[in-house]
């Protein structure tokens, strides 16, 4: 059973990391946690969900159409929502991605229902085995494509000039702007990238969530709980927070009894914060003068 | 997907409107006038019946406000062919978020300022055991409400019109099926953590000294869960005999799709609110095979004619709308309650000739119910013997489609 | 010590004083008249009293909120947690002990201060993002213990006897003149919260953590005040959102966006403004209301509402209210006022 | 003339770079005491161990004799010390009145009382706001009490800081570059507030500030420090002749 348990785990954390990298990658440069996340990807399902059904397009056409949707969204909630408003203090930028969040999210209600749909590309069910478990393809499709937009982002990071412009302006943004980075316009583009890990988190997990408009709340929750977690900072964290989440959650499920499954994570997140307030691999930055 | 956007737009400022002049007319208005016959219940006017409904239409659970749509798209229906004895119905559906604190409002609201006839096809255990007490206080009849937690049920009142038995005595039911159809000693219970899976528990409870089958392992699950393979894989390694699934259509979904993975064979049978074709659609056909499910209504491919006419109000009204059970349960209230209507005729319309004559209704076949027989209860007895759907049937998916199945006991 | 005292710049001081008081208690007052009249007004039903009260729990939860995330800069998203603590203290003292509703109010109000002052302590260190996802994990975990211990009976929910003080039936409008009392008392709390030296540590931790700290506010003492205060006082919501309706059930206070909801109340009245919750609370309850039957309007006029104040009026829409008045203040207090130095 | 704080030995390092290093420093009671060091010497990291916002890894602190090595940031302004920041770090919303009154925090007694308006409280609160009025008029910002401090020029704002730290009834107040930023006027004009405090107060001054004209010209002892540790001391005149002092500023400027 616990090998069972721990794969599964797995499988389920892969779901959260997603959601997770992109909240660190919106919070390193712009400070603020994006409530929206979940239902860009929410709304990425639907387009490719109207992709494949309405227009009768391939997976691949249909997953890009998504992406295209929603680093255009991400773009359009930088210019219009969220740039009046960047010199604001926390709650200004935090409140403002939770109003984002009910305007897409009764938008979604309103123009496809909030009836539960079934995503019309569903993996081969028989199972795979790794180290003793059972894993749905699903699942390890939903793992690959994590690892290669994680190791993606890594070589974006690492090696071209934006992502090192990126990182500049993580590290701090006063700075990288007397540097003459354009921070205005790597603001932009980590909008962009939110919206572009939305598309392919709301794609991957449609066959395993099904799509309904709040079909994201519950794995954006613990993608917050991860990023937070891994500090916050740390894309590599992120994913390691949402891995431990997910075992942890299930290991709490199968040995602990389910009614602690679900509140495992909280409780986890409470008693590391309340020891470690910069997360598991947070810096703790030093007090500035 | 053009023309319901216009529409949406022009009820939205209209209702804006007429929300204001409600509330400032009734602050200032003293006396509202009354049309219709002095004698007429609240809500009746000469050419109109109001009655009301709280729906889950957004929130956690608003999947289940498919069944406000059905008994919707049935009122529709009636007021195109004219509506009942010349008076149309107007159905007024409001958002309670499945939080029954936003319930007691808005049912108080319905009752006080609108003056609601009846409450018809509400949804929600929780929401309605938070205003049951209010609504029979008030007495104003609710008919068909789509709870079975046992107060709600088992209410003591004349006005109270249940729509399906008690999730406990299905819990019962359950047991006995996993002892007789997969005779199994040891059974295993995954259950949605709310009050319908809890109330499942306690008739499961009942059931297993009944029948003698012993509960090896009971699982719950949130609502909105990601992932249920914990409690599949729990399951299969406590090596149950036979597995009852008191799970929603998605959960369902979730669990079957684990079960499939595990490669674990035991049998299943699941509760009747997760008999939605969406199972074997969400999950996959494989899945699903060979589950049996508890039902309270006819396949949708049945040739019932009231099955079919149903479907063709459906597919009219709701075109987006995929077909489930769920609107079936909105169909039965709203079908009843315009038959109790009709019934009455053009002479005055009371809440307490509604009660009555609802309870004329015997052997009835004219609904999405095979039969609706209304017993009659005298004032202080449970208003279990109003029933609307009285009977629960089996089905097992097999080859990509629900086939009737047969427990031995009721051949 | 200071050298001479000039006594007409210490009589101008003390008009400002004088006249923010006055301005404010003309207002409160004016208000709390009106809201006690209301149900008693001709015409007035039994659900326009019931509708009143269920926005003052809000104005009251906001001001719950406001005291931590508007005065003390605290970003909370888990008050749900506090108003989940008071409603069930309040609910199983009066159904199991049959206590009375205000002893009920007040005994949850009380548990919610306790939650909030260990909760204080735990998340000392935390602020910004952190702090929103800690308080976050907070109300999820007291969400997962309603659920699951069975004297809360979970989602099934406890039905509560009708309300009664000193042992007679209120009814509806009844309950409404307790609410209202009751947001009296909290008003006056915050502010002589705000007015005092202790409003005054909380803003400054707010500001300027460090200037503050070294002025001699006690960081430790001062954050955790702040949110026992603010869980009482959410507290006392919760006691009455669990009487409103007579039923306290965890399908509410498992659900973060009932948390959320106060949050948006606070931001879009003014986070740091005493009008701010009253606006809040009467916006978050009324546009449901409006749109009764059109659900998901309600949800985008929501989201473009808390978009446009927080666009168009970083201080709420009490700000906007308030910006004339100040205006005319100042001129009025420092006529001589010309913003450069001498 | 007695010592009204000392740090002996005073070492702190962050991870691996030693920011103070082993200094020691006295400052005598009623003077103005000046501390200088080039860019990175470890000025502002001795600053904040002496108003305890960071701890010395070894060393001990006293002011007036008395251990105050574990005492908290807050616990300073009870004791009779306060300090300013190099930016300005003003409590940006609110009035310049209530900027004054936090410096005073410590003087509103028992919290509770003063929340409730008990009557003590008030009439404490009211002898409060009257000294918060003394002392902005004594530093010229009498007209701005209502005015958020946020709106007000560069100049004032230093001012209000500074009469935030006086509010606070100090012996001894360390001043963390006082005039940076300022233009000429508002540096004299800050000067003048400065040995105003000194002479007619008797408040004693420490202070960090790269300004040397200003320095030297109103500082009664100066310490330097480079590379985190003790260089020099002496009165400006030593200072200014001193040769090691006049190496570290100019001689290996690019190594700092």
């Amino acid at each position: 059973m616990f090998g069972q348990l721990f794969i599964s785990g797995v499988a389920t954390g892969a779901l959260y990391a997603l959601t997770a990298v992109a909240v660190v990658v919106v919070f390193r440069n712009t400070r603020t946690i994006n409530l929206a996340q979940g239902d860009f990807a929410m709304v990425g399902a639907f387009a490719a969900l109207v992709f494949i059904k309405d227009f009768g397009l391939n997976y691949y056409v249909a997953l890009f159409g998504a992406v295209l949707t929603c680093v255009l969204l991400g773009i359009a909630f930088e210019r219009i929502v969220m740039r009046p408003i960047a010199d604001s203090d926390w709650l200004t930028l935090f409140t403002a991605t939770l109003g984002m969040y009910y305007v897409l999210h009764g938008v979604a209600g309103w123009f496809w229902g909030r009836d539960t749909k079934a995503f019309p590309v569903t993996f081969d069910p028989t199972p795979i085995e790794v180290i003793g478990g059972l894993v749905s393809q699903g699942h390890v499709i939903n793992m690959a494509w994590a690892g290669g937009i994680g190791l993606m982002l890594f070589w974006f990071f690492r090696y071209t000039k934006q992502g090192i412009a990126m990182r500049a302006v993580t590290d701090d943004p006063d700075t990288a702007m007397l540097m003459g980075i354009p921070v205005r316009f790597i603001v932009l583009l980590t909008w962009g990238m939110a919206g572009f890990l939305a598309a392919f988190a709301g794609v991957l997990l449609a066959p395993i969530v099904y799509v309904a408009p709040e079909m994201m709340d519950e794995v954006l929750i613990k993608g917050y709980v991860a990023a937070v977690f891994g500090g916050l900072y740390s894309i590599p964290g992120a994913i390691l927070g949402a891995l431990m989440i997910g075992i942890t959650e299930n290991m709490a499920g199968g040995y602990l009894g389910s009614h602690f499954k679900t509140a495992t994570a909280f409780v986890m997140i409470v008693v590391l914060l309340a020891f470690r307030p910069q997360g598991l691999f947070g810096i703790q930055k030093r007090r500035e003068f | 997907m053009v023309d319901p956007f216009f529409t949406r737009e022009v009820k939205l400022v209209t209702n804006i409107i007429r929300q204001l002049i409600t509330v400032v007319g009734s602050l200032f208005v003293l006396t509202m006038f009354q049309s219709g016959h002095a004698s007429d219940g609240p809500g009746i006017s000469k050419d109109q019946i109001l009655i009301c409904s709280y729906q889950p239409m957004t929130g956690k659970v608003s999947s289940y406000f498919r069944m406000g749509k059905g008994a919707d798209a049935w009122f529709k229906h009636v007021n195109e062919n004219g509506g009942i004895n010349g008076r149309m119905i107007k159905f007024k559906m409001v958002d309670d978020k499945y939080e029954p604190a936003r319930t007691k409002n808005i049912v108080k609201r319905f009752i006080e300022r609108d003056k609601c006839f009846a409450i018809v096809a509400p949804l929600g255990s929780a929401p309605t055991k938070a205003v049951i007490d209010y609504i029979v206080s008030k007495d104003v009849p609710l008919i068909g409400a789509g709870t079975g937690a046992a107060k709600n049920v088992f209410y003591k009142s004349r006005n109270v019109f249940p729509l399906y038995p008690p999730y406990d005595k299905e819990g019962t039911d359950l047991v006995r099926f996993t002892k007789e159809v997969f005779n199994a000693k040891k059974i295993g219970v995954i259950y949605q953590n709310d009050a319908s899976g809890k109330t499942h528990l306690k008739g499961i409870e009942v059931g297993l000294k009944q029948y003698g089958v012993e509960m090896i392992a009971a699982e719950g699950y949130e609502p909105k869960e990601v992932d249920l393979s914990s409690q599949v894989i729990k399951m299969k390694s406590a090596n149950v005999d036979a597995l009852i699934c008191s799970c929603a259509p998605e959960p369902a979904a979730k669990v079957y799709t684990e079960r499939a993975k595990l490669g674990w064979k035991a049998p299943v049978v699941n509760v009747f609110f997760g008999k939605s074709p969406k199972v074997p659609e969400l999950a996959g056909k494989g899945a699903v095979d060979g589950v049996y499910f508890a039902t309270i209504f006819r396949e949708w491919d049945d040739p019932n004619e009231h099955i079919q006419k149903a479907k063709a109000i459906l597919t009219k009204f709701y075109p987006e709308e995929q077909h489930d059970a769920v609107h079936l349960w909105g169909f039965t209230g709203a079908q009843v309650f315009s038959e109790a209507v009709k019934r009455m005729g053009s002479g005055p319309i009371t809440r307490a000739k509604l009660l009555d004559t609802l309870e004329g209704i015997d052997n009835w076949k004219g609904s999405v119910v095979p039969v609706v027989n209304i017993g009659e209860v005298k004032e202080g007895e449970e208003a279990i013997k109003h029933l609307l759907v009285p009977s629960m049937n089996y089905v097992v998916y097999k080859g990509g489609k629900f086939q009737p199945f047969t427990p031995p006991w009721m051949k | 010590m200071f050298g001479p005292v000039n006594k007409s710049s210490l009589n101008r001081g003390t008009l400002a004083n004088i006249t923010t008081l006055r301005q404010n208690w003309g207002l409160m007052i004016a208000l709390f008249t009106a809201a006690l009249a209301f149900p008693f007004l001709p015409g007035v039903e039994g659900w326009m009293a019931s509708q009143a009260a269920l926005i003052v729990v809000y104005i009251i939860a906001a001001q719950g909120v406001s005291i931590l995330t508007g005065y003390t800069g605290l970003v909370t998203v888990g008050h749900g947690g506090f108003l989940a603590i008071g409603a069930y203290t309040s609910a199983l003292l009066t159904k199991y002990f049959a206590v009375d509703l205000i002893i009920g109010i007040i005994s949850g109000a009380i548990m919610a201060g306790v939650f909030g002052f260990l909760l204080g302590l735990v998340f000392l260190r935390l602020s910004g993002a952190f702090m929103a996802i800690g308080t976050l994990g907070f109300a999820f975990f007291v969400g997962t213990i309603v659920n699951n211990i069975p004297i809360f009976e979970g989602r099934e929910g406890i039905s509560l006897p009708t309300n009664r003080v000193l042992g007679m039936e209120i009814g509806d409008t009844g309950f409404l003149v307790i609410s209202v009392i009751a947001l009296g008392l909290t008003t006056l709390l915050i502010y002589r919260l705000v007015h005092s030296g202790v409003g005054r540590a909380f803003m400054a931790l707010r500001d300027a953590e460090r200037a503050a700290e070294s002025s001699g506010v006690n960081r430790v003492k001062y954050r955790t005040l702040s949110f026992t205060i603010s869980a009482a006082v959410t507290g006392v919501a919760g006691g009455l959102n669990a009487h409103i309706v007579n039923y306290v059930s965890a399908e509410v206070f498992a659900d973060i966006w009932y948390s959320v909801d106060f949050l948006v109340a606070t931001v879009v009245g003014g986070s740091a403004m005493l009008m701010g919750p009253f606006i809040g609370g009467f916006f978050i309850v009324m546009v449901p209301f409006f749109l009764e039957e059109l659900a998901d309007f309600s949800f985008i006029l929501k989201g473009v509402v808390l978009i446009g104040v927080l666009i168009l009026a970083p201080a709420g829409i009490a700000g906007v209210i308030a910006r004339p008045f100040q205006a005319l203040r100042a001129k009025r207090i420092c006529p001589k006022s010309t913003g450069q130095p001498k | 003339m007695t010592e009204i704080l000392r740090c002996e030995n005073v070492l702190v390092s962050f991870g691996g770079v030693v920011a103070c290093n082993n200094i020691t420093l006295g400052i005598t009671e009623g003077k103005i005491i000046g501390l200088i060091g080039p860019n990175g010497a470890g000025k502002t990291t001795l600053f904040n161990v002496l108003t305890r916002f960071q701890d010395a890894d070894t060393g001990s602190l006293y002011f007036r004799g008395a251990d105050i090595g574990r005492l908290k940031p807050h616990d300073m302004a009870s004791m009779g010390m306060t300090r300013t920041f190099q930016n300005i770090n003003l409590f940006a919303e609110q009035s310049t009145l209530d900027n004054i009154l936090i410096g005073a925090h410590h003087l509103i007694g028992n919290p509770f009382a003063n929340m409730f308006g008990l009557p003590r409280a008030r009439k404490n609160e009211r002898k409060l706001i009257e000294r918060a009025r003394q002392i902005a008029e004594m530093l010229r910002l009498e007209d701005q009490l209502n005015n958020e401090v946020k709106n007000l020029p560069y100049g004032v704002q230093k001012r209000v800081e500074m009469a935030r730290a006086l509010a606070s009834n100090p012996e001894i107040i360390l001043l963390d570059e006082p005039v940076a930023g300022c233009n000429e006027e508002e540096t004299a004009d800050l000067k003048e507030i400065i040995q105003h405090v000194n002479r007619e107060l008797g408040i004693t001054v420490f202070l960090v500030e790269h300004d040397m004209s200003m320095v030297m010209s109103i500082c009664d002892y100066i310490y330097v420090i480079n590379f985190g540790a003790n260089l020099a001391e002496g009165t400006p005149a030593e200072i200014q002749s001193n040769s090691d002092v006049i190496k570290a500023y100019l001689g290996e400027e690019d190594e700092t």
